[in-house]
């Protein structure tokens, strides 16, 4: 048994003696750990220290983030808010679906340790993102993955390819969530910097509703789940060797390892402790574990805690008071229990054989004390070190290759017009990794637990049904087109927003809110920090457009290798909610004979099309001009077909253009298909490779039964959608037949697109 | 008809048996692990999941269990019971059915929809079902490999104790293209895929007529109920 | 730590997937000379104080009937370390 | 047959849910004097000829670079049997 240190920096010693810090260590700039001092009018213990240091990081306090994202909450007008019963700044944000029922949802990054470890990196993203949705009280329903890599071709991408898609496969599987969707990105930006982001949706009734504060003095503070143990702090080891003799552990690992079923068993402990109202307050454990856990809890009820911190059950004894108090161990929680709850809270986590122990009560004091047996530790604000910290006014600067950028349109590439190249060029972007079949990395989540799941991959979005009783169903879709940001970060994110929006309207939901989770590279280049003003501001400007506002989400700076920064990828994420689940539409056709429209015009944008990456490799110009008076016109409309029962499919039209969707809306079931563009190329002035691949906004094909046509069409002029009958679904030919251009045997076709990703990753 | 179903930690797919038992007409009553009272059930379904996180063996820890020791009990006696990919797991693991399950011969997870064949629809979970019908259910597993040696193998074939073989594509290497199988006396059923999560339409396998309208898997569940009506 | 080591190995004549993969891999980088690998579980059973014969015995009866599943398995060897 | 065994474990600070699950399965069991389980591999590569030295300098290079994972396990034993 390794021993239990009693060494330790307490208060006392603090107040008596002045001392050299690793402050710098810890990641703290010179006037933070100057104001530390100043609010505690000592130098801070070395347990004081760490909680500071690891609260006051950008990944926790936002700092230099904080201006921008503000506007997420004032961009909004009162119909907005209507249904809005949590907003930013809990754990995630809360939306009312009515019939008593309400919706916690929210994406979060686990990209850095996912690079350093993809699969562990991964499964612990998954985990901590479902915890926050727990917290909220909700039961979680689904989780969604969005996922950024290297070139396929370099030779460390499939080791986090397989990394990461294992480790989602492993921690969702198990906890027995299904997985509806997500995104798969190749390119070689995010070669040193892969993007895990995580997503996770739960329900729960109006009264479950739980936050996050510790408000009534005399409850106790309750530790429970996994044990702590020495994962995920090596950053502190710093401050573990000053404090510690010499035969202890030194270097303890950066990396925290899951274990779902611990999860899995504590999300049902954690629902029957909520039915049977024994929890006041409840916090996951997450990034800086009990530090963040215990300040928030008391900041966020405006009251103190004492907490004694040698009652927390530990996987090895001889941990630090600054390694417990930072240890990112998984699978715990934190909760706010009664005294007189306590024999109730006690039986429910014995059942389910979860570990626990009290480790203190809320105070009626604004200070958080912490105990080391005998020896005060820490003895602080708690507001200070879960709220008050810094906030960073960056510079802020116009990159100086924006505007090359912008003027090296793809004007300039070379248009096909002979047939063959064209339909060449079609089969090439259908088996590009990023517009290939993604299977080989859905294919290894289970999309069918818990029996709810109405559409998931390969549809356009993912759709739950929560009621069983009305069919009452949410869906959701997520999408993040860095190349569109790099181009234009403002545009970009309102592109993002745009095609989860389409992509939740096309399955005849209505879309309701946002989450979303900011990619971007260091604040500390003024550069990026542009990116990441302009992103933030176009999308809080198109959330208050299109009246869906943002609920929560997260960032993730410093996505970066030397110099070179990712694309800004802000991943946005769009919820929508459908009346029953039996008026789905699914994204491909079924049917014989239903005529094939297209809905909206398409203009000549290829600039930063996935034409342009894969033809040409080229990325430059002017990202397709955001139009989102028509997207909600597009939505409008389908929604209202969608309850008349008028449309058998619908798919939107995003990367690879008409070309593409087309394709894709033939594939998910096998049906062919004859279609004509001559109508197009006339309608809106264009050539073929602009009909076939430009990537215009609010643009969406749909199928419609033959017996619907005219009063289909009739709706479509009523409500100002431009619409143009481009083809017929034809299932006996089994091929894809453009008139005047190529004809593509479905077989073909799919063997190409399902074979790109096994072949790339076995 | 009251059908238990054993929901252990870590257990996943136990609302979606019941609900199944339910569509199918019969009443589901739910069993606790830790219990040896398994409340008078006519029927029991070993749902799927990852009990105990499937560590060690999967099925392995969840075999000690209570609530198995006496299914396993009863099943001598006659008490019919289905094994769904977990619960396939568990009842190898417990000896009621021979042979093991073992990594997927490709390592990974795999969630498809399955075609299958029944092969013998003389046991209680089958007996509605066509002599080589073939149906489709969905699939989805990391484990469910089955390997026996080749005289169990043998003796398996020529009693007909194999209920069900994958068509189309073997998604995880079992020997003999096994997907399920039954005991001598044809009360005790497991298989890998899940029958469960084909018994509602909406919420199925996609079928030629529509997006996820597959109900093949509720004739096991009617199955039973009328073998017990008959019994 | 005291402790009792259990070695587990999928049985000689059964299919062994990871093992094959990892074999597999092997060639591919060149390592001809492995002719095949196995992959079997190395399980540490700790103690908090000197490890008896009759810690063993029990050791040997929980390997066999509970951390290996003698139809697949075989129990390999059981070692103590003090 | 010649083989060399490698044996791989979890990082001692790092959690090992198997590890974990058997060790709470065994205390059910009434196996109270086992005070913690940890469950690693052993990885047995078969050659068809006798083995030299190196082939175990090279079995050394494979077990630290491919077999396991630095950042959450350790090569605890490198041996053979011929
Ligand atoms: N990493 C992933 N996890 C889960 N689902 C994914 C993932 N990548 C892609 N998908 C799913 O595969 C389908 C096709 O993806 P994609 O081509 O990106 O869709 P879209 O055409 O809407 O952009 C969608 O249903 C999407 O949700
Ligand atoms: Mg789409």
């Amino acid at each position: 048994m390794r021993k239990r240190p009693t060494n330790v920096d307490t208060v006392s010693d603090a107040i008596a003696n002045d001392k050299e810090q690793p402050w710098k260590e810890l990641g703290l700039k010179q006037d933070e750990y100057q104001e530390i001092k100043t609010i505690l009018g000592r130098r801070p213990t070395s347990s004081e220290l760490a909680m500071y240091s690891v609260m006051w990081s950008e990944h926790c306090s936002y700092k230099s983030s904080k201006i921008y994202l503000r506007q997420f909450g004032e961009k909004v007008t009162p119909a907005m808010k209507k249904d809005l019963m949590v907003g930013m700044g809990e754990n995630a944000g809360v939306v009312d679906i009515g019939e008593g029922l309400a919706v916690t949802f929210k994406v979060e990054s686990h990209n850095h340790p996912s690079y350093i470890e993809p699969f562990q990196g991964a499964a612990t993203g998954v985990g901590g993102i479902v915890r926050d949705i727990l917290t909220m009280g909700a039961r979680p329903i689904a989780v969604m993955d969005q996922l950024r890599f290297g070139a396929p071709s370099d030779p460390d991408t499939a080791r986090v390819v397989h990394g990461v898609t294992s480790g989602i496969s492993f921690y969702g599987n198990c906890l027995g969530l299904p997985n509806i969707g997500g995104e798969t990105v190749f390119d070689k930006v995010y070669q040193g910097n892969p993007l895990v982001n995580a997503l996770a949706v739960g329900v729960m009734k109006h009264e479950d509703l739980k936050l996050a504060k510790a408000s009534n003095p005399g409850d106790l503070v309750i530790l429970f789940g996994a044990r702590t143990g020495g994962d995920g702090i090596g950053g502190v080891s710093v401050l573990a060797s000053e404090t510690f003799d010499s035969t202890g552990p030194t270097k303890r690992p950066a990396v925290q390892v899951g274990d779902p079923f611990a999860e899995k068993v504590l999300i049902e402990c954690c629902l029957e402790l909520f039915y049977a109202g024994v929890v006041a307050g409840i916090q996951d454990l997450g990034g800086a574990g009990i530090s963040c856990a215990t300040s928030e809890l008391a900041s966020n009820g405006g009251k103190g805690m004492k907490v004694q911190l040698q009652n927390v059950l530990l996987r090895d004894d001889s941990l630090t008071p600054e390694e417990i108090l930072m240890s990112e161990s998984q699978e715990r929680m934190m909760a706010i229990v009664p005294t007189k709850d306590l024999k109730a809270f006690k039986a429910i986590v014995t059942k389910w054989e979860v570990e626990y122990s009290v480790l203190g009560e809320v105070i009626d004091e604004d200070r958080l004390y912490i105990n080391w047996g005998e020896q005060e530790i820490v003895n602080v604000p708690p507001r200070t070190v879960a709220h008050d910290g810094p906030v960073y006014h960056r510079p802020v600067e116009y990159p100086k290759y924006q505007d090359a950028l912008n003027a090296n349109s793809s004007k300039t590439l070379l248009r096909a017009s002979a047939p063959a190249e064209l339909a060449k060029q079609i089969l090439a972007i259908v088996t590009s990794p990023n517009q290939a079949d993604k299977s080989w990395i859905t294919a290894q989540y289970d999309r069918y637990v818990m029996g709810n799941t109405a559409l998931s991959m390969p549809d356009d979005a993912g759709m739950i049904r929560v009621s069983e009783e009305t069919g009452l169903g949410i869906t959701l879709a997520t999408d993040a087109n860095g190349k569109y940001c790099q181009l234009d970060p403002y545009h970009g994110a309102q592109l993002a927003l745009a095609e989860a929006y389409r992509n939740v309207a096309v399955t005849g939901a209505k879309p309701k809110a946002v989450t979303n989770c900011l990619n971007f590279g260091s604040p500390e280049n003024p550069e990026v920090m542009w990116q990441f003003k302009e992103a933030t501001a176009g999308l809080a400007d198109a959330c208050m457009e299109l009246g869906v506002p943002v609920t929560g989400g997260n960032v993730s700076f410093y996505n970066q290798t030397g110099d070179v920064a990712i694309y800004p990828t802000p991943v946005v994420g769009v919820l929508g909610v459908i009346d029953n689940v039996a008026r789905r539409i699914p994204s491909g056709w079924q049917d014989e004979g239903n005529n094939i429209y297209l809905l909206g015009t398409t203009k000549d944008e290829l600039d930063g099309s996935a034409w342009a990456e894969t033809i040409h490799g080229h990325l430059g110009g002017k990202p397709p001009v955001v139009d989102l008076a028509s997207e909600k016109k597009l939505a409008d409309l389908i929604h209202g077909a969608a309850i008349q029962g008028m449309i058998e499919a619908a798919h939107d039209i995003s990367e690879g253009g008409l070309a593409i969707a087309i394709v894709e809306a033939a594939l998910r079931f096998n049906v062919g298909a004859r279609i004509w563009l001559d109508e197009v190329l006339e309608r809106d002035n264009l050539d073929l490779t602009a009909a076939l691949f430009s990537e215009s906004q609010a643009r969406v094909i749909v199928s419609v039964g033959r017996e619907d046509d005219v009063k289909f069409q009739a709706l479509c002029e009523a409500r100002g959608v431009p619409v143009l009958r481009i083809g017929v679904t034809d299932k006996a030919s089994g091929l894809i037949e453009i008139k005047d251009l190529a004809s593509f045997e479905l077989n073909e076709v799919r063997k190409g697109w399902a074979s790109t990703l096994p072949e790339l990753f076995g | 008809m009251k059908i238990g179903v054993i929901t252990y930690p870590g257990t996943l797919d136990d609302r979606d048996a019941q609900r199944a038992i339910r569509l199918a007409g019969g009443t589901p009553v739910p069993l606790w692990h830790a219990d040896s009272d398994i409340k008078k059930v006519d029927a029991v379904v070993l749902p799927g999941g990852f009990s105990y996180g499937d560590y060690l063996r999967c099925g392995a820890i969840a075999a000690q269990a209570p609530a198995t020791q006496e299914v396993v009990r009863l099943a001598a006696q006659g008490l019919p019971v289905l094994g769904i990919c977990n619960g396939f797991q568990i009842l190898v693991e417990s000896r009621l059915l021979p042979g093991g399950l073992i990594r997927n011969e490709h390592q990974h997870f795999i969630c498809r929809d399955q075609r299958i064949r029944v092969e013998n629809t003389s046991t209680a979970w089958t007996n509605l079902f066509e002599q080589d019908e073939e149906i489709t259910i969905p699939l989805k597993n990391a484990e469910g490999g089955y390997i026996a040696s080749a005289e169990t193998l043998k003796m398996l074939e020529a009693e007909n104790r194999v209920v069900f073989r994958y068509l189309d594509v073997n998604p995880n290497g079992s020997m003999n293209d096994i997907a399920g199988l039954t005991n001598e006396r044809g009360n005790v059923v497991g298989l890998m895929p899940h029958p469960e999560h084909a018994t509602e339409a909406g919420f199925g396998p996609d079928t030629d007529i529509a997006t996820r309208s597959g109900v093949d898997g509720l004739k096991f569940f009617q199955s039973v109920l009328k073998a017990l009506v008959n019994a | 730590m005291p402790k009792i080591i259990v070695e587990i190995m999928p049985k000689q004549d059964l299919l062994d997937p990871p093992g094959k993969a990892v074999a597999n891999a092997l060639k591919r980088s060149g390592h001809n000379d492995i002719v095949n690998v196995r992959i079997g579980k190395r399980i540490e059973l700790h103690f908090d104080r000197p490890i008896t014969q009759a810690d063993l015995d029990s050791a040997g009866r929980v390997a066999a009937s509970f951390l290996s599943n003698d139809v697949i398995e075989d129990v390999v060897a059981i070692t103590k370390e003090d």
